[in-house]
């Protein structure tokens, strides 16, 4: 990505939306609320759709199976962290993040490693092909969510935040969970990275370009399959951290949580445009501030909120708010 | 006769075809050339309907083009052929040919609108593919799946589905490149039948300066976007814009 | 054919299927190490082929190609072009998407980014294809044919190779952008390069090669100089069915 | 005929596998029980035959009709999902065997889709929602529901709406049964509440899912505004958000802890002994459904036919772990004990534990009668 | 007459001929040769997916667009039964309403996302469909007084249907002739009619148009071929054909609901079935949803059988529990995809 003219009208987007509802909700502190509350949960799905952008913005494998990562994740934290008792249930802030953050790092590898075998047996075959794709990794999907239930069991299990982690800070009559604040800086740190892996890198060009025409970046000395190996291992792994975040808000994971989250996240990133995470960052926030902002005026079309959200950008914008490929 | 009035198409900020009018007979080949980028095949686009244009007319016979789509153009009587090879890959040669011939067919029973019948029972349709295939020597692959064909052959192919077409306007863009030397007459003599049916207009973008000298009627220039030279083939090569900005060094020192 | 210590690359008995087809049937060819050489023959022949299985995008089922020594015939294509080859695919092979900047920084691998680039082949280039220039920030997928054209081959001279291997360069150019790239392919020929240029221009062919191979059929007909073969009516007919 | 075969229609897979499953265990172990560990009533041997509905309606429908035809079942227990029993209740009058449902809780089965082959040991959403209202209906109290946004939830805010006699309702939010962000609908509930006199109550009625209880502890409504969370009993994974909220009142349909009878003590025993867990919701339900099977088999002598069994269970009392319960006449829905509890965090266990305040007896609640005959 | 019949259309080869007959004459049978209700059910599955696949191939193999929505129109027709039958009560006058009805909505529907397809790429389109698909799933089930809801509906249908019509009392070759046996043989005769009349349009000028958009649809425009029209009229005609589908569904199985006809889920098994049989090809849609079904129906008992025979093996035993049915689903899934690049047909074919 180069940093030719910026692209702010996206961008002012958030801000818009904002304040366009402050004079419907009314209250200045409801909506302190809801815009917080709007913008951390767009953080949180950022940070479960980051994996995705790689992947399907990027590398244009149409991953139904991407959601297993995020389950994957999930279940490995409740097994980490459930070894932990000590440390999740010490009110202290710091022992609780050493307890988390090797849950993180573990569901981390878990689901990257997966990712390997995923991209190895199941997405190899079908680059290129989207049909194929959409069937195989929802197979992939099918196996992966039932191998979820041999190992761990078909019923819920609670995944309790730990205790220094719950409740949330009053700013006057607003409340803001404590968690959606570690959310918004665990996202933070994903998107700065991703962002710049993407902009200081020949990885994000090689990746389009093998998209396009792999044999030509063979042909220019690239080893197209080990980038794109790594890359898939890589949003794997930002998968199973979403995981971990996203069971971590819902105290508590079930095997069908990957597929719960599956359209979503793809509204995201089309949203977004395909491949760009500023873009993705943007889809989910205005998708987590859309939702609080109808779930609190319009109830009852909250529930079509996202869908409406994406026809609307894709009127105005057909190919996504920052449109990274020509697809 | 097939009019441009001021014909014009902006990209941004960028000009690609500025203010074109220009008028063909039928009867004659007019041959445009220009550098690479001059807007030729863009020219072309805005003609047949590929690309809108920012401003401007196309006329055809009278008839005013300018807001219809492609499909409809086609019908109106303009065919064209691709610079870059565009087809159906995995459908066979002959069915290519085939469905360019239904295309033609007068009412929606014959053309692609009838839902009842069984393709295969309209047997002229697929002699008549034949036959123009006969005329590129492309017959002996009929049945070969197109993407499977080397470049040269895709290229016949592109030639032979705008002779499918039958319209009253031929627009070849650069019809030989890739052909090789024993191959590009077959195609340069269907040019010239076509010639000497007096009633086809033809245009012709080609970078082969044999080729525009053996067969073109007159040439015209566009540089930038912009029509810079019209005439006689010998006056127009002579000039000295297209001793410059086209033809190079090379041609100067032959000169 | 016999292959001397002087040939950069060398093919024996190459055969190659394409699925069930059997298109090449036992190809020889030695390409002089820092000459040009011309590959000639109809559509069909199985130039595009050859070029392919050189670069291992398609398998030789039998036989071997060799370069610098090495038998490189069992490598994958990246393994291939790391050994400092440049190829320029018939489709060009140009990543719409990106812009030209884009396009070339992928081609220059030593670069991390734009600014690595050597500013003043770069300047040499933009020289030769000033549309290179002119669209520097486009996307590359906008560009006009030839354009396309032109910036597929400064792909291939972005940084240098020991061999460059091209598929028609001239195909769709202006006579005066032809005389540039007639230029390049000359200075990089000083330069120490070898290159192998397959070509229907055979004007082109003529003024630029050295060597000569003309294939039919899935076969190399006829290997020897060029000038031999600009001067040799007869043969030019019998191979090639016309004279230059 | 030397056996009986009863078929077990239930989610083994789909969405509700874990409460399929323990309804499953719940039913063999109470035949078991039930028949002193023989698996025989009069000399005729009890053969289970299961089926997996995988939680789909049309699915279960065909599953039934196979059963009943195919594999010549006298007689059907299950399903788990209420979609699925609405899907499956013609099926037995076409085929005029007896279905007997268990856990499906929607008010319609015994409603106004029942026919006279149906019957429940199960309870139904009018006993939960009763149940609730009698738990929080006090004089001065100020209540909103939150619930999800379809029949079920729906139909429960009506039923508790309707039970509730002192206390009063300010207003119903709805929310998809899909939310997972809460913090909007507990804003609209909150808004309704805060500036109510008197005690404030949210009553939660959500089935499944992700329920909104952590949300509503993260916003410590409690300390802010002083309003209190009510709630229904849940399984035991679900029970963990509880913790949350010691001291959150409501009523449930069964917990371990609370029966105390022999028969509630010996599935207690049982359920340690075989899986080293204590038995959960809908494990009860599937052993009160094999006691009553049991029970109305033994007074048939062992007997299949339809209108005998029919005849047997109108009216037939049966113990089960929640005490004793009747087949009520009019529309064969068993009338049973629910139990008042308070919620208390004890770290001992991995769930909020609710401690009995109050059984509320079957003559507590007027259940309405809602079918045709 | 065969020729006419087939549009031309030969299995052209001769192993795919037998499979086909065979299938043929399986369904035609089936309530003889295989007894059973469940048996009977498949059966009768297998000819609604049949003509549920081949509608869908009409746009995924023929058209080339890649659409999520489809099962939406299959459920607009088997609500319009359900919910005419509930309405009107149980009449041959609600069965033909409930199919003009959902006929028309499918129509109107199918219009407005046909139009809409020509706005987006195709990838973005997809998504969209599946969007669209999730929300009219989330309206069926929120418009609980028309729809029954999550419940859905269950309802009945004219007496000669309903298994409680039996008109003779001797059983015929040793089945008994009731309503359920003509309802089965009511959705057959629908069923290699709509086949049929699929067959003859992908086979006709108009079919050969739609292959080309899918090839190269700025090529098909630049012949003169308008490929919105063509488009369009693809996208309709395959909603109208599964909204008879759905309607097929609906009479056989006498409910219906949200999940039964509107899920992702049926989506995925059209999806599979088209790619299992080999898109682009209507013999395709009747292999595949053979395999498929037959496959799903038996594949519980399957893996019982399994299980006990590896007893010995707790691990295995756990894998191949019936209840993890699904597992082995999703490896079909993933070996068809392997294996049958092509599909059956095309496997067939090539050899
Ligand atoms: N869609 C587009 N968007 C932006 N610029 C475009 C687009 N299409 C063409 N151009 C620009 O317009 C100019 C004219 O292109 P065109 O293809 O018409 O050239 P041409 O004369 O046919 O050249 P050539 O001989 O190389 O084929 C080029 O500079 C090209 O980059
Ligand atoms: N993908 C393919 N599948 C089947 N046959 C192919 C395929 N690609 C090429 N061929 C066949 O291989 C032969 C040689 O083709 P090739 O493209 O090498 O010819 P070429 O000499 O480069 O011709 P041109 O000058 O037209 O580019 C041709 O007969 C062609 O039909
Ligand atoms: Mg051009
Ligand atoms: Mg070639």
């Amino acid at each position: 990505m180069t940093a030719r003219d910026l692209d702010w009208k996206p961008l002012a987007l958030v801000p818009l939306l904002a304040l366009l509802v402050l004079p419907f909700v009314g209250s200045a502190s409801t909506w302190l609320t809801l815009t917080v509350a709007g913008l951390a949960m767009g953080m949180i799905i950022f940070i479960i759709a980051s994996g995705l952008t790689l992947v399907f913005g990027l590398m244009d494998v149409l991953n139904f199976g991407h959601g297993v990562f995020i389950a994957l994740g999930a279940f490995v934290a409740t097994s980490v962290l459930g070894a932990m008792g000590d440390w999740t249930a010490s009110a202290e802030l710091w022992r609780n993040l050493v307890a988390v953050l090797p849950a993180m790092v573990v569901a981390m590898l878990v689901a990257g490693a997966v990712g390997l075998a995923f991209e190895r047996f199941i997405v190899r075959p079908v680059y290129g092909q989207h049909l194929k794709q959409i069937l195989i990794t929802m197979g992939g999907m099918i196996i992966g969510e039932e191998l979820i239930k041999v190992i761990w069991g078909p019923q819920q299990i609670p995944l309790p935040l730990p205790a220094g982690m719950r409740g949330s800070l009053l700013v006057g009559d607003a409340a803001i969970e404590k968690y959606r604040l570690i959310a918004v800086v665990v996202g933070l740190a994903v998107f700065a990275l991703l962002a710049w892996t993407l902009a200081r890198t020949k990885v994000g060009l090689l990746i389009r370009a093998g998209v396009q025409d792999r044999e030509m970046v063979e042909s220019l000395g690239y080893r197209i399959r080990r980038l794109f190996v790594g890359v898939f291992v890589v949003g794997s792994a930002l998968a199973g951290l979403g995981g971990v975040m996203w069971g971590l808000y819902q105290q508590s994971v079930v095997p069908q949580m990957g597929a719960q989250v599956n359209i979503l996240i793809f509204i995201v990133i089309i949203i977004g445009g395909l491949g760009s995470t500023s873009g993705a960052l943007i889809g989910a926030l205005l998708v987590g501030l859309m939702a609080n902002y109808t779930g609190f005026l319009l109830p009852k079309v909250a529930l079509f909120s996202n869908i409406a959200l994406m026809v609307a950008i894709l009127l105005w914008r057909p190919q996504g708010l920052f449109p990274v490929t020509n697809r | 006769m097939l009019v441009t009035e001021n014909l014009t198409i902006r990209f941004g900020g960028h000009v690609a075809v500025d203010g074109v009018s220009c008028s063909f007979e039928p009867g004659t080949l007019t041959a445009i050339v220009g550098p690479n980028g001059a807007g030729k095949t863009t020219y072309f686009n805005l003609i047949s309907g590929q690309l809108k244009a920012s401003s401007g007319r196309v006329l055809l016979g009278g008839r005013e083009l300018t807001g219809l789509p492609a499909s409809a153009r086609t019908r109106a009587g303009l065919g064209r052929a691709f610079q870059l090879t565009n087809l159906f890959p995995s459908l066979s040669v002959l069915e290519n040919v085939r469905l360019a011939v239904q295309a033609t067919q007068r009412g929606a029973h014959q053309r692609g609108l009838n839902l009842w019948s069984v393709w295969s029972d309209h047997r002229q349709l697929a002699d008549r593919a034949a036959a123009i295939l006969e005329s590129v020597a492309l017959l002996g692959r009929a049945d070969s799946p197109v993407a499977s064909l080397p470049h040269g052959d895709q290229r016949k192919l592109e030639v032979a589905l705008l002779m499918a077409l039958e319209p009253q306007v031929y627009m070849f863009d650069e019809p030989t490149a890739g052909m090789s030397h024993d191959e590009a007459p077959v195609i340069l003599d269907l040019i010239r039948r076509l010639k000497q049916d007096r009633s086809k207009t033809i245009l012709l973008v080609e970078h082969k300066m044999d080729v525009v000298r053996e067969l073109a009627d007159r040439i015209v220039v566009l540089t930038n976007g912009q029509l810079v030279a019209d005439g006689e083939p010998a006056e127009v090569m002579a000039s000295s814009v297209v001793q410059e900005a086209y033809l190079g060094r090379r041609a100067q020192e032959a000169a | 054919m016999s292959s001397s210590n002087d040939d950069l690359l060398t093919l024996n008995g190459v055969h190659t299927h394409i699925g069930a087809y059997h298109i090449l049937h036992g190809v020889d060819l030695a390409v002089p190490r820092g000459e040009l050489t011309m590959l000639l023959g109809r559509n069909g022949a199985g130039k595009t082929t050859l070029l392919r299985t050189i670069m291992g995008l398609w398998r030789a089922s039998q036989g071997s190609v060799r370069f610098a020594g090495q038998d490189i015939t069992p490598l994958a294509t990246p393994q291939i072009a790391r050994l400092n080859i440049a190829y320029v695919p018939e489709n060009m092979g140009i990543f719409a998407d990106l812009t030209v900047q884009e396009n070339l920084l992928l081609a220059a691998r030593s670069a991390r980014h734009a600014a690595q680039m050597d500013e003043a082949r770069l300047q040499w280039i933009f020289q030769l294809f000033p549309a290179v220039e002119k669209f520097w920030r486009h996307p590359a997928g906008k560009l006009s044919g030839g354009q396309k054209q032109m910036l597929a081959v400064a792909r291939a001279i972005v940084e240098p190779r020991d061999l460059l291997i091209v598929d028609e360069p001239s195909k769709g150019l202006a006579p005066a952008i032809i005389d540039n790239m007639i230029d390049a392919f000359a200075q990089l020929k000083r330069g120490g390069a070898t290159l192998l240029l397959v070509e229907q221009n055979l004007d082109f062919a003529r003024r630029l090669g050295d060597g000569v191979a003309v294939m039919d059929n899935g076969r190399v007909v006829h290997a020897g100089r060029m000038a031999a073969l600009a001067q040799d009516a007869a043969l030019q007919q019998s191979l090639l069915g016309l004279s230059l | 005929q030397s056996e009986i075969r009863i078929a077990h229609v239930y989610s083994k897979t789909g969405p509700l596998e874990a409460y399929g499953k323990q309804t499953q265990a719940g039913l063999m172990m109470g035949l078991n029980y039930a028949t002193g560990g023989t698996m025989a009533v009069a000399g005729k041997k009890l053969v289970v035959i299961e089926r997996d509905d995988q939680g789909k309606p049309d699915l279960g429908k065909s599953l039934l009709a196979a059963a009943y035809s195919d594999d010549k079942a006298d007689i059907a227990v299950g399903p788990t999902s209420s979609g699925v029993a609405l899907a499956m209740l013609p099926v037995a009058e076409e085929y005029k065997k007896i279905l007997l449902v268990e856990p499906a809780v929607a008010d319609a089965i015994t409603g106004d889709k029942w026919n006279k082959y149906i019957f429940r040991t199960g309870r139904n959403s009018s006993q939960d929602a009763i149940s609730n209202a009698v738990a929080t209906d006090k004089e001065g109290v100020t209540v909103a529901t939150l619930a999800q946004d379809y029949a079920f939830g729906r139909d429960g805010v009506k039923a508790f709406k309707d039970a509730l006699k002192h206390a009063k309702i300010v207003h119903e939010e709805y929310l998809p049964q899909t939310t997972t962000d809460f913090t909007a609908g507990i804003q609209r509930v909150v808004d309704a509440l805060k500036d109510k006199p008197g005690r404030k109550a949210i009553e939660v009625i959500w089935a499944g899912g992700t329920p909104p209880f952590n949300a509503l502890a993260a916003q410590d409504l409690k300390k802010r505004y002083g309003i209190e969370v009510f709630t229904g009993g849940n399984i035991l994974p679900a029970m963990a958000s509880y913790k949350n909220f010691p001291g959150m009142e409501g009523a449930t349909y069964y917990y371990f802890g609370i029966p105390k009878n022999p028969v509630n003590d010996a599935l207690v025993a049982m359920h340690y002994k075989q899986f080293k867990t204590p038995p959960d919701f809908f494990t009860a339900g599937g052993f009160s459904a094999a006691m009553a099977l049991v029970t109305a088999l033994k007074a048939t002598n062992g007997e299949t036919g339809t209108h005998k069994l029919i005849k047997a269970m109108e009216g037939m009392s049966f113990e089960t772990p929640k005490g004793k319960m009747t087949f009520r006449r009019e529309d064969h829905q068993a009338l049973q004990s629910m139990y008042h509890f308070r919620i208390k965090d004890d770290p001992a266990f991995a769930w909020g534990v609710p401690e009995l305040v109050r059984e509320i007896k079957p003559d507590e609640m007027q259940v309405p009668i809602r079918n045709k005959r | 007459m065969l020729n006419r019949l087939l549009s031309g259309d030969y299995p052209r080869s001769r192993v795919l001929a037998a499979i086909l007959v065979a299938i043929f004459v399986g369904l035609l049978l089936a309530p003889f040769l295989f007894p059973g209700i469940k048996a009977l059910n498949v059966a009768a599955k297998v000819l609604v997916f049949v003509v549920l696949v081949a509608s869908f191939d009409l746009l995924l193999g023929y058209t080339g667009i890649v659409s999520f929505a489809h099962t939406m129109f299959f459920g607009i027709g088997a609500y319009g039964i359900a919910i005419a039958t509930t309405r009107m009560g149980a009449t041959w006058g609600a069965l033909a309403t409930g199919t003009g009805g959902a006929l028309l909505l499918s129509l109107l529907l199918s219009l407005a996302v046909g139009l809409f397809s020509l706005r987006v790429r195709a990838i973005f389109f997809a998504m969209i469909t599946l969007a669209v698909a999730a929300a009219f799933q989330t309206l069926a089930s929120q418009l609980s007084g028309l729809t029954g809801g999550e419940d859905g509906l269950t309802f009945r249908v004219p007496e000669v249907l309903l298994p409680s019509f039996e008109p003779f009392e001797e059983p015929f070759l040793g089945v008994s002739i009731d309503g359920r046996l003509i309802s089965y043989y009511l959705l057959f005769v629908l069923a290699v009619t709509l086949v049929l009349a699929l067959l003859r349009i992908v086979n006709s000028p108009f079919g050969r148009v739609l292959q080309a958009i899918r090839e190269n649809e700025f090529r098909a425009e630049a012949i003169g071929y308008r490929v919105v029209v063509y488009r369009t009229l693809s996208s309709v005609l395959s909603a109208l054909f599964a909204t008879l589908a759905g309607c097929m569904l609906a009479i056989w199985l006498r409910y219906n609901g949200p999940d039964t006809s509107l899920s992702f889920e049926v989506m995925m098994d059209v999806l599979l079935i088209v790619v299992i049989g080999g898109m682009g090809t209507l013999y395709g849609a009747a292999i595949g949803a053979v395999l498929f079904l037959v496959a799903q129906s038996y594949l519980q008992d399957l893996l019982r059988l399994g299980s006990e025979a590896a007893a010995g093996l707790p691990w295995l035993a756990a894998l191949l529990s019936p209840d993890r049915w699904l597992l082995w689903l999703g490896l079909l899934f993933v070996l068809s995809v392997y294996y049958f690049p092509t599909g059956v047909v095309g496997r067939l074919r090539s050899r």
